[in-house]
Parts: C-alpha cells; sequence; structure tokens
C-alpha cells in the first residue's frame, strides 16, 4: 500500500467504518440507557424536574468556591484541555471543512498560528492531566486500563494532528494519514468507553438536576 | 538556431556514432561554442539542476569531461503529454544543446523511422551500448492482457523488460510510469503497473507528474549525463532537489492559509485577491513537486497563481483522491446516505438492545423475593 | 429465603434505571467526588472515594446493561460481582459513607453518586452483607416498632413527664386532628423537651395536631440498611395510622433521613402516591411564621449558627425555613463556610451512628466539622435532626470544644411571646 | 449560462506574502560584507527561491540601475548590469526566444561571465595567428 492508497483509504473506506461505529454506537447507548426508563416518582413535588434539569445542565460546568479550591488542578487542567479540544477539534478550518461535508454547514475558523498554539497547550495540559493521574492518591487508585486507554485515544490525533500540520519526520500524506486514522480509532473507541461522557454528560446533569428540583434543591 | 525543437530532436534521432566517444566539451569546441557560453550553459544547468550556484565550477567540470550516452525511450500506456511537456521546456537553446550532445536512438513519436526500421534502431542501440545506455520510459504497462498495449506486435511488457536488461539506469516520466497514473485509477481496467512494480534490479529514477516540469524532465536527464549518477531520491524514487518539498511549504499562498483566508468558491472575493485555495480542494500540502519554484510555461505561472489548486498529479493514485475540488482534509465518498442508513439500523439494534435490557431487568424484578428481616444473615 | 449472593445480585439488576445508566455511563475517573467527601478528605483513604463505593452496581449495570459488558462478560472480561468483593465493599458503603451526597453536588458529571450507594445497599443487604448492628436496628424497628427498642410505654411515661412540665395536654389518636406528629426514638429518649415544644407552639398556633399511638415512630432503618421491602413495611404503618386518623399533614420531626424516607422515598416504597401531605416540622414553622402565628420575644444575643442537616436541607430541600425562623430570635446568626446545600455532613449519618464498627472513622472524620467551626467559633450550634445532635455532641467532646447544641423547635417554643 | 464579465483581479502583492524579499536583500548586504572583508563572490539564484507575482520585480527595482549595462550574445542573450549598489550585479541568461532560462544576483567586483575566457583568449591568439599567416 503506498501513502497515497492509505491516504486515500483512511479518508475513504476508514472514515465510513468509523463514522458508521461512532453513530451507531452513540444510538446504541442512548437506547440502553433511555430505554431502561424510570419510575415515576409519586413524591408530592415541591419544585420542577425540567427547570432543575436544565439549570444543572448549565451550572455544572461551572465549580463551587469549595470544589475549586479543593480540586484546582484537576479543574483547571479539565478546563484547558477541554476548551483546547474543542478549539483544535471544531475551529481549525481544514477540520470545518471535513464537518461541512458531513453535516452541510459551517462556521468561522481561527488563524493557524493560533489552533497551532493551542494545539501545544491543549498536549501539554493532557500530559500534566496523566502526570496527576499517575501521582494523585486517589486517582492513581481509580484508574484502570480503559483511563489509559482513553487518554491515549485522545491525546493522539492531537500529536498526530500537530506533526502533521508541522510535518515532522515522513512526508504529508503519511502523516495526514496517521492522523485521520488516529481519529477515526477515537470515533470507534468513544461511544464505547468514558469518552461517551461527552454526550450522556446531558443526561446525567438533568437527572441529577431533576431529582434535586423536584425536592426544590438547587443543584 | 530557430528551428523547431521538434526538428532538432528529429535530426538527431538517427544514430550518429561518430559523436559516440566524444566528451561534451570536445562536441561543444568542435562546434565552436565559446567558453563564455558553455559557463552560461552550466549556469542555467545548475539552476535546471536545483542545484546551488557554487556547484557551477563542478558542473562545468563534469561536463566538459561527460561522453554522450545512448537513450531509448519507450512510450506505453499513455497521452504523449510528457513528451509534449518535454519538447516545449523553455530553455531551448540548453535543450538543444542537450539533445545534440545524447543519442536519442529511439522515440516512436519523434523519429524519423518506422515501423521495423524504427525497431532495428533500437535493438542496434541496445546491442552496442549494451550496459550503458540510459532507458527513459513514460506511460503504464497493462498486465491483465498484453494486448491492451502492443508496439511493433511486441507487448509493452516484453519490450519493457527486454530493453531494461541492458540499460545502466532507467527514467520513469509521469505518473503513469512512475505510480501507474491514470491507467491504474480504480478500477484500473487494464490492470495497469508502473516501471518500478516490474523492475527491481535497475536504478530508477522516478519523475512523476502529469505532466512533469519539462526543465525538471531535463533537469534528472542533465543530473545523469553530468555526474553519471543517479541523483538522490526519497522513499517514492524521486529526486529529492525537485520533489523533496511540498507544494504548500513553498506556496507563495501559504501565509493566506496561516493567516485562515481562503478563497470559497472560485469567483468571490477570496479568489480575486489570490487567498489560500485550500478549500477548493488543493493537494498542496500532500504534494511534493517543484511547481512552486519552476513554474509552467518559461516560468510565466503555475497552477496556483492562475488560481487553480493542486490536483497533486505527482503524487501516486492522485486520481482516486476523492475529487480535486474536494479539500484533504474531507472525507472522499459521500457519508449521509452511509450515516442515514446508520441511523436507521442502530436505531433498530438500539431498541432491540433496549428491549433486552428493560425484558432483563423485569426478569429481576420478577425474580425479587421480598425481604423480611429474616432474610438480612445468610 | 435467607440473604445470598444470587439475591443480591438480582437486587442490584433491579436497581439499574435510565438514571444509573446514565450515571455509569459519563464517570470519567476525576476523583474530584473524594474531595467533597469527609471520609476521604479526614482520613485519606482513596477507597472512600464517593464513586469507587457504588462499585458492585457499576459491575452489575456494565456486565448486563451494556453491548460492550455483554460481550465481554461471554469471554469472562467483565468484572464480576463476588462474595469476596462484596465483603470488601461492606465498609466502604455502610461504615464510611452517610450518604450525605455532598458528592452529588460536586461532580461535573453531574452524577448523583449517594444514589448510587444508597441503591448499592439494596443488593449488599440482599446479599448479606449488612453491618451487624444495622441488621439489630432493623429488626428492633419492624418486631418492636422502634430501632433503638423504645415502645409505646416509654413513650406514654415520657408524654406524662411533659404534660406535667408544660401543662399541656398531648393529644394522642385524635382523629381529624390537622397534624400527626412523629417523633424519633432518640427525641422520646433523649429530648423529650422537643415534645414540649411543639405542644407549646402549636397550642399557640391554635391548629390540632395528634400522636399516633400505632406509628410515632419517625425513623426507617429500612432506608439506611438498604431494603426497600421493610422501608416500605415502616412507611405503610405511618401511611395506615395516618388514614386511620384522617389527618391532613404528617410531620417528619427533627431527624434527617426520616424526612427522606416519609417525604421522597415514601411514596415511592409504598407504591401509590400520598392521600395526605408530608412536611417537615421547619416547613410547618415557617408556615406558622408566614401565617403570623409565632409570636417572639427576647433575642439571643449569643453567636449562632446553623448546622444543616444532610437529608433535611441538600437532600430534602428544607434550606431557607431554618434560617428564617432563626433570624425570629436571633441578631447574631453567623454561617458556616460551606452551608445549606454544601454543608458538610456530621459525619453519622446514614445508619453511621447506629453501627458500633464505624465508631472510629465517624469521631475522625468529625474534624471537618471542627475545622469548620474553627473559622467561625460559634457560641452554639442550631440544629433540626436529633441524630446530628447527638453526633456533634459527642465529636464536640472529643476534641475538646465546649459548644452546646440547640434544637431550633426548642429554641423557638424557649422565645415564644407568653 | 451567462456572458462572462471579466473579473477584476487584485493579487496582493509585496513581502507580507512569501516574506522572501526582505531576508534576501539582507542575504545581499551580507555577501556585500564578504566581498570587501574577504573578496568571496556569492552567487544567488532567483530561480530557486518560491516568490509570490510582483516580488521579484520587488527586488529588481530595490536594487534599481547602476553604471554598467552589458549585453552578451553567447548562445543567446544575456544580460549583465550592475545595480544602484555597486558590487550587486543582476545576471540574465535569454534563450532564442527571449524568454528568461535564469536570473542570478552575483555579489562581486566582475561577474565571471564578462570576463574574457582564457580558453576564449587561447582560442582567439591562435585564430589571429592563422589569420595573419594568411593575410600576410
Amino acid at each position: 500500500m503506498t501513502e497515497i492508497e492509505f491516504l486515500n483509504w483512511v479518508r475513504g473506506p476508514g472514515f465510513q467504518i468509523a463514522v458508521v461505529i461512532f453513530i451507531a454506537g452513540i444510538i446504541i447507548r442512548f437506547a440502553e440507557i433511555l430505554l431502561l426508563g424510570r419510575k415515576t416518582n409519586l413524591a408530592e413535588a415541591k419544585g420542577s424536574e425540567m427547570s432543575g434539569g436544565l439549570r444543572t445542565i448549565v451550572t455544572r460546568s461551572f465549580p463551587d468556591r469549595g470544589t475549586f479550591q479543593r480540586s484546582t488542578f484537576t479543574i483547571v487542567a479539565g478546563y484547558i484541555f477541554h476548551i483546547g479540544l474543542f478549539v483544535t477539534i471544531f475551529l481549525f478550518a481544514p477540520h470545518i471543512l471535513m464537518f461541512k461535508d458531513v453535516i452541510g454547514f459551517s462556521w468561522p475558523s481561527l488563524p493557524t498560528p493560533v489552533v497551532d498554539a493551542v494545539a501545544v497547550v491543549t498536549i501539554i495540559a493532557l500530559l500534566a492531566v496523566l502526570a496527576h493521574r499517575m501521582s494523585n492518591t486517589v486517582l492513581k487508585f481509580l484508574t484502570n486500563t480503559e483511563d489509559l486507554l482513553v487518554w491515549l485515544v485522545t491525546i493522539l490525533p492531537l500529536i498526530t494532528g500537530y506533526i502533521a500540520f508541522h510535518r515532522i519526520g515522513m512526508t504529508a500524506p503519511s502523516l495526514l494519514a496517521i492522523h485521520i486514522l488516529s481519529v477515526e480509532l477515537l470515533l470507534v473507541i468513544l461511544p464505547f468507553t468514558k469518552l461517551m461522557h461527552a454526550f450522556t454528560f446531558v443526561l446525567s446533569r438533568w437527572y441529577n438536576g431533576a431529582i434535586s428540583g423536584y425536592r426544590g434543591v438547587e443543584s | 538556431m530557430t528551428n523547431n525543437k521538434d526538428k532538432t530532436l528529429l535530426d538527431n534521432s538517427g544514430v550518429d556514432k561518430t559523436g559516440v566517444d566524444k566528451t561534451l566539451g570536445e562536441v561543444l569546441r568542435s562546434q565552436g561554442v565559446s567558453r563564455r557560453s558553455f559557463l552560461k550553459f552550466c549556469a542555467a544547468t545548475a539552476s535546471m539542476m536545483a542545484m546551488s550556484p557554487a556547484m557551477i565550477p563542478k558542473i562545468a567540470h563534469a561536463l566538459e569531461s561527460a561522453r554522450r550516452p545512448s537513450v531509448i525511450w519507450l512510450s506505453f500506456q499513455e497521452c504523449t503529454g510528457c513528451t509534449e511537456s518535454l519538447t516545449r521546456a523553455h530553455t531551448a537553446t540548453i535543450e538543444s544543446l542537450i539533445f545534440d550532445f545524447i543519442s536519442l536512438d529511439y522515440h516512436h513519436t519523434l523519429q524519423a523511422a518506422a515501423g521495423h526500421a524504427a525497431e532495428e534502431a533500437r535493438e542496434a542501440a541496445m546491442k552496442e551500448n549494451d550496459g550503458k545506455y540510459l532507458l527513459v520510459v513514460d506511460g503504464s504497462i497493462p498486465m491483465d492482457n498484453p494486448g491492451y498495449s502492443t508496439i511493433a506486435g511486441i507487448s509493452n511488457y516484453d519490450m519493457l523488460m527486454e530493453t531494461a536488461k541492458g540499460a545502466a539506469a532507467i527514467i520513469a516520466v509521469g505518473t503513469c510510469a512512475t505510480y501507474g497514473g491514470i491507467p491504474h485509477a480504480d478500477p484500473n481496467p487494464t490492470g495497469a503497473v508502473s516501471v518500478g512494480d516490474l523492475i527491481k534490479d535497475k536504478p530508477i529514477i522516478n519523475v512523476p507528474g502529469c505532466p512533469p516540469i519539462p526543465v525538471v524532465i531535463t533537469g534528472v536527464l542533465m543530473h545523469f549525463l553530468t555526474f553519471g549518477t543517479i541523483p538522490e531520491l526519497d522513499h517514492i524514487g524521486r529526486p529529492k532537489v525537485f520533489y523533496g518539498q511540498s507544494i504548500h511549504d513553498r506556496c507563495y499562498r501559504r501565509p493566506f492559509y496561516d493567516k485562515g483566508l481562503f478563497a470559497e468558491t472560485f469567483d468571490d472575493e477570496g479568489a480575486k485577491k489570490g487567498w489560500c485555495l485550500y478549500k477548493l480542494g488543493c493537494k498542496g500540502p500532500t504534494t511534493y513537486n517543484a511547481c512552486a519554484t519552476t513554474k509552467w510555461n518559461d516560468g510565466t505561472s503555475w497552477p496556483i497563481e492562475a488560481g487553480h489548486p493542486c490536483l497533486g498529479c505527482s503524487e501516486p493514485d492522485f486520481w482516486d483522491g476523492g475529487g480535486f475540488y474536494k479539500s484533504l482534509s474531507m472525507p472522499t465518498e459521500n457519508i449521509t446516505q452511509t450515516a442515514i442508513y446508520t441511523v436507521a439500523g442502530a436505531a433498530a439494534a438500539g431498541v432491540a438492545l433496549g428491549a433486552m435490557n428493560k425484558n432483563k431487568k423485569s426478569s429481576a424484578v420478577a425474580a425479587h423475593n421480598k425481604t423480611t428481616i429474616d432474610d438480612l444473615e445468610k | 429465603m435467607s440473604a445470598s449472593l444470587e439475591k443480591g445480585i438480582n437486587a442490584l439488576k433491579e436497581q439499574v434505571d435510565s438514571t444509573v445508566a446514565s450515571f455509569f455511563s459519563s464517570c470519567v475517573h476525576c476523583g474530584i467526588c473524594s474531595e467533597a467527601c469527609l471520609f476521604y478528605t479526614e482520613t485519606g483513604c482513596p477507597t472512600s472515594t464517593p464513586i469507587h463505593k457504588a462499585e458492585p452496581l457499576r459491575r452489575i449495570w456494565k456486565s448486563e446493561y451494556t453491548l460492550l459488558g455483554r460481550v465481554g462478560k461471554m469471554f469472562g472480561l467483565t468484572a464480576k460481582v463476588d462474595e469476596e468483593m462484596l465483603t470488601k465493599w461492606e465498609t466502604r458503603v455502610y461504615d464510611n459513607c452517610t450518604l450525605c451526597g455532598r458528592c452529588s453536588m460536586v461532580c461535573p458529571m453531574g452524577i448523583d453518586i449517594a444514589l448510587l450507594i444508597r441503591k448499592t445497599r439494596e443488593g449488599m443487604a440482599a446479599a448479606g452483607h449488612a453491618p451487624e448492628d444495622l441488621i439489630g436496628a432493623t429488626k428492633r424497628a419492624v418486631t418492636i416498632g422502634s430501632p433503638m427498642g423504645v415502645k409505646l410505654p416509654a413513650l406514654l411515661a415520657q408524654i406524662k413527664h411533659v404534660e406535667k412540665d408544660t401543662g399541656l395536654k398531648i393529644p394522642l389518636d385524635v382523629e381529624g386532628a390537622e397534624y400527626m406528629l412523629l417523633l424519633s426514638s432518640m427525641e422520646i429518649m433523649n429530648f423529650p423537651e422537643f415534645i414540649g415544644a411543639i405542644a407549646k407552639i402549636f397550642t399557640k398556633a391554635g391548629v390540632s395536631w395528634t400522636i399516633s399511638s400505632e406509628a410515632f415512630e419517625a425513623t426507617n432503618s429500612g432506608i439506611q440498611i438498604g431494603v426497600a421491602d421493610i422501608a416500605a413495611e415502616l412507611v405503610q404503618r405511618i401511611v395506615d395510622a395516618a388514614e386511620k386518623l384522617k389527618v391532613k399533614t404528617v410531620i417528619s420531626p427533627e431527624c434527617g433521613h426520616a424526612y427522606m424516607a416519609i417525604r421522597w422515598e415514601g411514596p415511592n416504597l409504598v407504591g401509590k402516591p400520598f392521600s395526605f401531605k408530608v412536611r417537615h416540622i421547619l416547613e410547618i414553622l415557617d408556615e406558622f411564621r408566614k401565617d403570623g402565628r409565632l409570636k417572639i420575644t427576647g433575642k439571643e444575643t449569643q453567636r449562632l449558627t446553623y448546622h444543616d442537616p444532610c437529608q433535611i436541607s441538600r437532600r430534602g430541600g428544607v434550606i431557607e425555613q431554618p434560617r428564617k425562623l432563626i433570624d425570629m430570635f436571633s441578631d447574631n446568626f453567623v454561617e458556616m463556610p460551606d452551608h445549606g446545600k454544601m454543608n458538610w455532613c456530621c459525619g453519622a449519618g446514614g445508619g453511621v451512628s447506629s453501627n458500633e464498627r464505624a465508631d472510629e472513622v465517624r469521631l475522625k472524620v468529625f474534624q471537618r466539622k471542627k475545622d469548620q467551626l474553627d473559622e467561625i467559633k460559634p457560641d452554639a450550634i442550631v440544629s433540626a435532626c436529633s441524630n446530628c445532635r447527638i453526633h456533634l455532641e459527642d465529636g464536640l467532646e472529643e476534641y475538646n470544644m465546649d459548644i452546646p447544641l440547640l434544637s431550633l423547635t426548642e429554641t423557638l417554643a424557649e422565645h415564644l411571646a407568653e | 449560462m451567462s456572458n462572462s464579465t471579466s473579473v477584476q483581479f487584485n493579487i496582493q502583492v509585496g513581502d507580507d506574502l512569501t516574506h522572501n524579499v526582505k531576508p534576501l536583500l539582507n542575504e545581499i548586504k551580507h555577501g556585500l560584507d564578504n566581498l570587501i572583508e574577504t573578496g568571496r563572490t556569492t552567487i544567488i539564484d532567483l530561480r530557486s527561491l518560491p516568490l509570490a507575482p510582483g516580488e521579484e520585480e520587488k527586488i529588481l527595482n530595490t536594487l534599481g540601475q547602476g553604471e554598467v549595462q552589458a549585453q552578451l550574445n553567447a548562445l543567446g542573450l544575456s544580460e549583465v548590469t550592475e545595480t544602484q549598489y555597486a558590487g550587486v550585479w543582476i545576471v540574465t541568461h535569454y534563450n532564442d526566444e527571449q524568454h528568461i532560462i535564469s536570473r542570478f544576483i552575483e555579489v562581486t567586483t566582475m561577474p565571471e561571465i564578462l570576463c574574457s575566457q582564457t580558453e576564449d583568449v587561447m582560442e582567439a591568439y591562435s585564430r589571429l595567428t592563422l589569420d595573419l599567416a594568411d593575410n600576410p
């Protein structure tokens, strides 16, 4: 297989396979969760489930002061790499083109040197997150293989993307193909790991807010 | 010298045995070319070979003592675009000199001889210069059925293998000869393969492009003629001096890419302002060629300068990249249809799995034994 | 049928619903919940990380209700729940968690971890992995009617004392009363003044109320140990009594989990909505306040703070009321650094105080409350949960702190205008 | 299809494009310094640089015209001009069709190609000798 054949494969059949697994996985996971259903709450309501749920979806992005002070590193690093991932994934012009091709519409991009810098910061943040995970007592205790796999699968597209952008070590088609392949790996793995939180956080936050909201508590 | 270049080639297509043993220096001097003219020739050659001007004295020295080689040019499944390109090389005077210098013993498009005479010329050149002649090939070789392409009743494969046997080196010209090119494009009806696919025991220089830049062809020829060696090649057999950097890296529109300024259509403000053509499908980032510096048509311009995205023609399988106007980050195939089927299929699967979950839970609830205080201990 | 692993696993399977599935799907192992749990912050022990305590339930969800888990199970790759595991988890789930729900408030994914641990207890109990002391308390609750073994004669004796002290009649089994008061065993045995306070306030407010001789116990051991069947049985007793006496509102006393049990879990346990309302005593008092039925005289001058009982504030929704009530009799009120829905648990809820095995850790984690109190240095602590009150007194003694504990209801009664 | 209207192109020109103009002029300055210090010659092949449209002109305009302009007739036309900066020369080779085949900037006291070459001088000597012998 030549490198262009490789590139054409990842842009063609490889991408199709990844997207199929990605979409199917997410739908299946959501069906698995939602079709389980939950019982109607028979207790007399003190507040609204809906407003509580919607409220918590938003408010859980902002930790309370005490929690921020106690988990500063986790929260700051978490913010950095999440925003970094958002910027690199959604505001890099070539990526927007991909989205435009797949979903039919687009949005403005950031200048490439900005995205480039953000990518570096994000990679550093993810490395710091791993170092923290390996050194913090609780995190070390909680960490399992999946956590490490997910970390790897998340940082790979960033690293391969950075290398592909700067063309380090190999020729451009191979680098681009490796980058796309790493993204496909991420797409395939996402629905079946904790990366699914990218979607289910809406559900879990809503349920939390709804349970509390029903009792008249803002959670 | 104002005569047609093609004619120049034709004039020299016969076997001129008298010049074979002379060095280029001797040939030039006998033609009354001054040393100053020779220096100019060397300077132009250095520029053509993309070599540093500091190399000019070395080139001069090497060329003076270079001997006139025999060149056999074979054309297989091709469109003659490569030959067209070559004969339009803009360094006309210099070109003439080169073609004066080399003995182009066989080129069935350009040579005067035809039929048996032509084939005899090839065989004679092969015999006389066994192990020393240079073989140039354009076009791919069909492997599904030898009848797809024959010359004088000889299949392309047979002619290539026979001619390659005694060659000192092979220059594959054009993307068809180097990587299969358009004949090799999906679904490759003729089973086209490249020269490199068939020949493994000879040095091969790949000069891809559809067509290759004329001065790149002559530059590679000159390198071989000047130094008698093949230039440094990249991992897919291309001379690094010409194919060492991507179009994107040398593109004068690169700053627009970095600033995120793109032409969205061929006639928008961005296009008029000469912004980056990435979004219009430019393959510059994955294409290695010298267009950005060498340019085309006597150095007039090149595709991106003319406002058209790079097609990536010097890369293998450039024809199968999902469309010339589809940018590199886009998937090559239409994903919408797939996505719709997936959603439908997954929804069905999801409902089935959800039902299984519900079922499992119901049976757990059914299996529930009321726990009383007597059941709290084992 | 006695407890068994099989029963426990089945119970866990029963617990999984869309909330559980979405919660486990969202956990990213960020560890932030550990910092919200006093059993971690004060011990540094990572096994006390809240989400980790729900691991048995997570394993069942994963292996039974997810595609990948099921496939993994076929190849023996998905982690299993076995006796050994449950033995390990028993102390994590019962001794090192008060179901205070502070973790549920900080999880960036919005996982209601306390709910998951509450559900995990259902499986633990069914598998025979509940603490001995909790089993004992539960048995007493069912057979005697009170986890502390308080029987009706004991209540009647206390009522007699109270009637003598206050000169007020304590209405027993009065049909058609507006309010039916529940009491926790602790109130009956340790703080009978509470009954007197209620009598004073309700008499002044001019409302009719009663205590049922058939269902006076407010606490619910079934909730704490995690056996829904038993919890339902205990709730049903109250429902029956309330329906028999045709009361409009049942009042949950100064007890945290009792409020959770009757107000929020109760109707769901018995499987139908109540025909009466359930209110916490603080809610009732606040209604009286709003209606102008409470006439207060004199203000406390000492520096007061309020300890939010988890099940009443964070998990119950009664947060504003106590503050408004305290304002009536105090000009010198100060909040703890984290308060209201973010208050730190005293360390004794969720059955921990009934579990002697957990005494040591219970007092150790009190350090958290001590730190909170050290920051504001109050003269007295007001609370609205007898269990919190007893443990706070216990803890303050252990840490050589001399801060009196006050019941909100009792203090309010003391300030009633004659 | 509507008639195609003429499109007004507004290609941006300037050293903010490829950023090669400034460095090149600096390289020339460096070349002059070298020439003064060591007498060494610097030759820059303009065709080896990716230049945006207009940038070559910009370089040539900046260098300007000096005192010397020479034309050679050797395998087609060549132009050798000294720029306004003495020691900086532009050497342009044309082919028969007046197309530029290569263009160099040479930093030297005298471009090599302008000098009479030893071989040519020797050839000239023998030719003159022969001519004189033929026409005494």
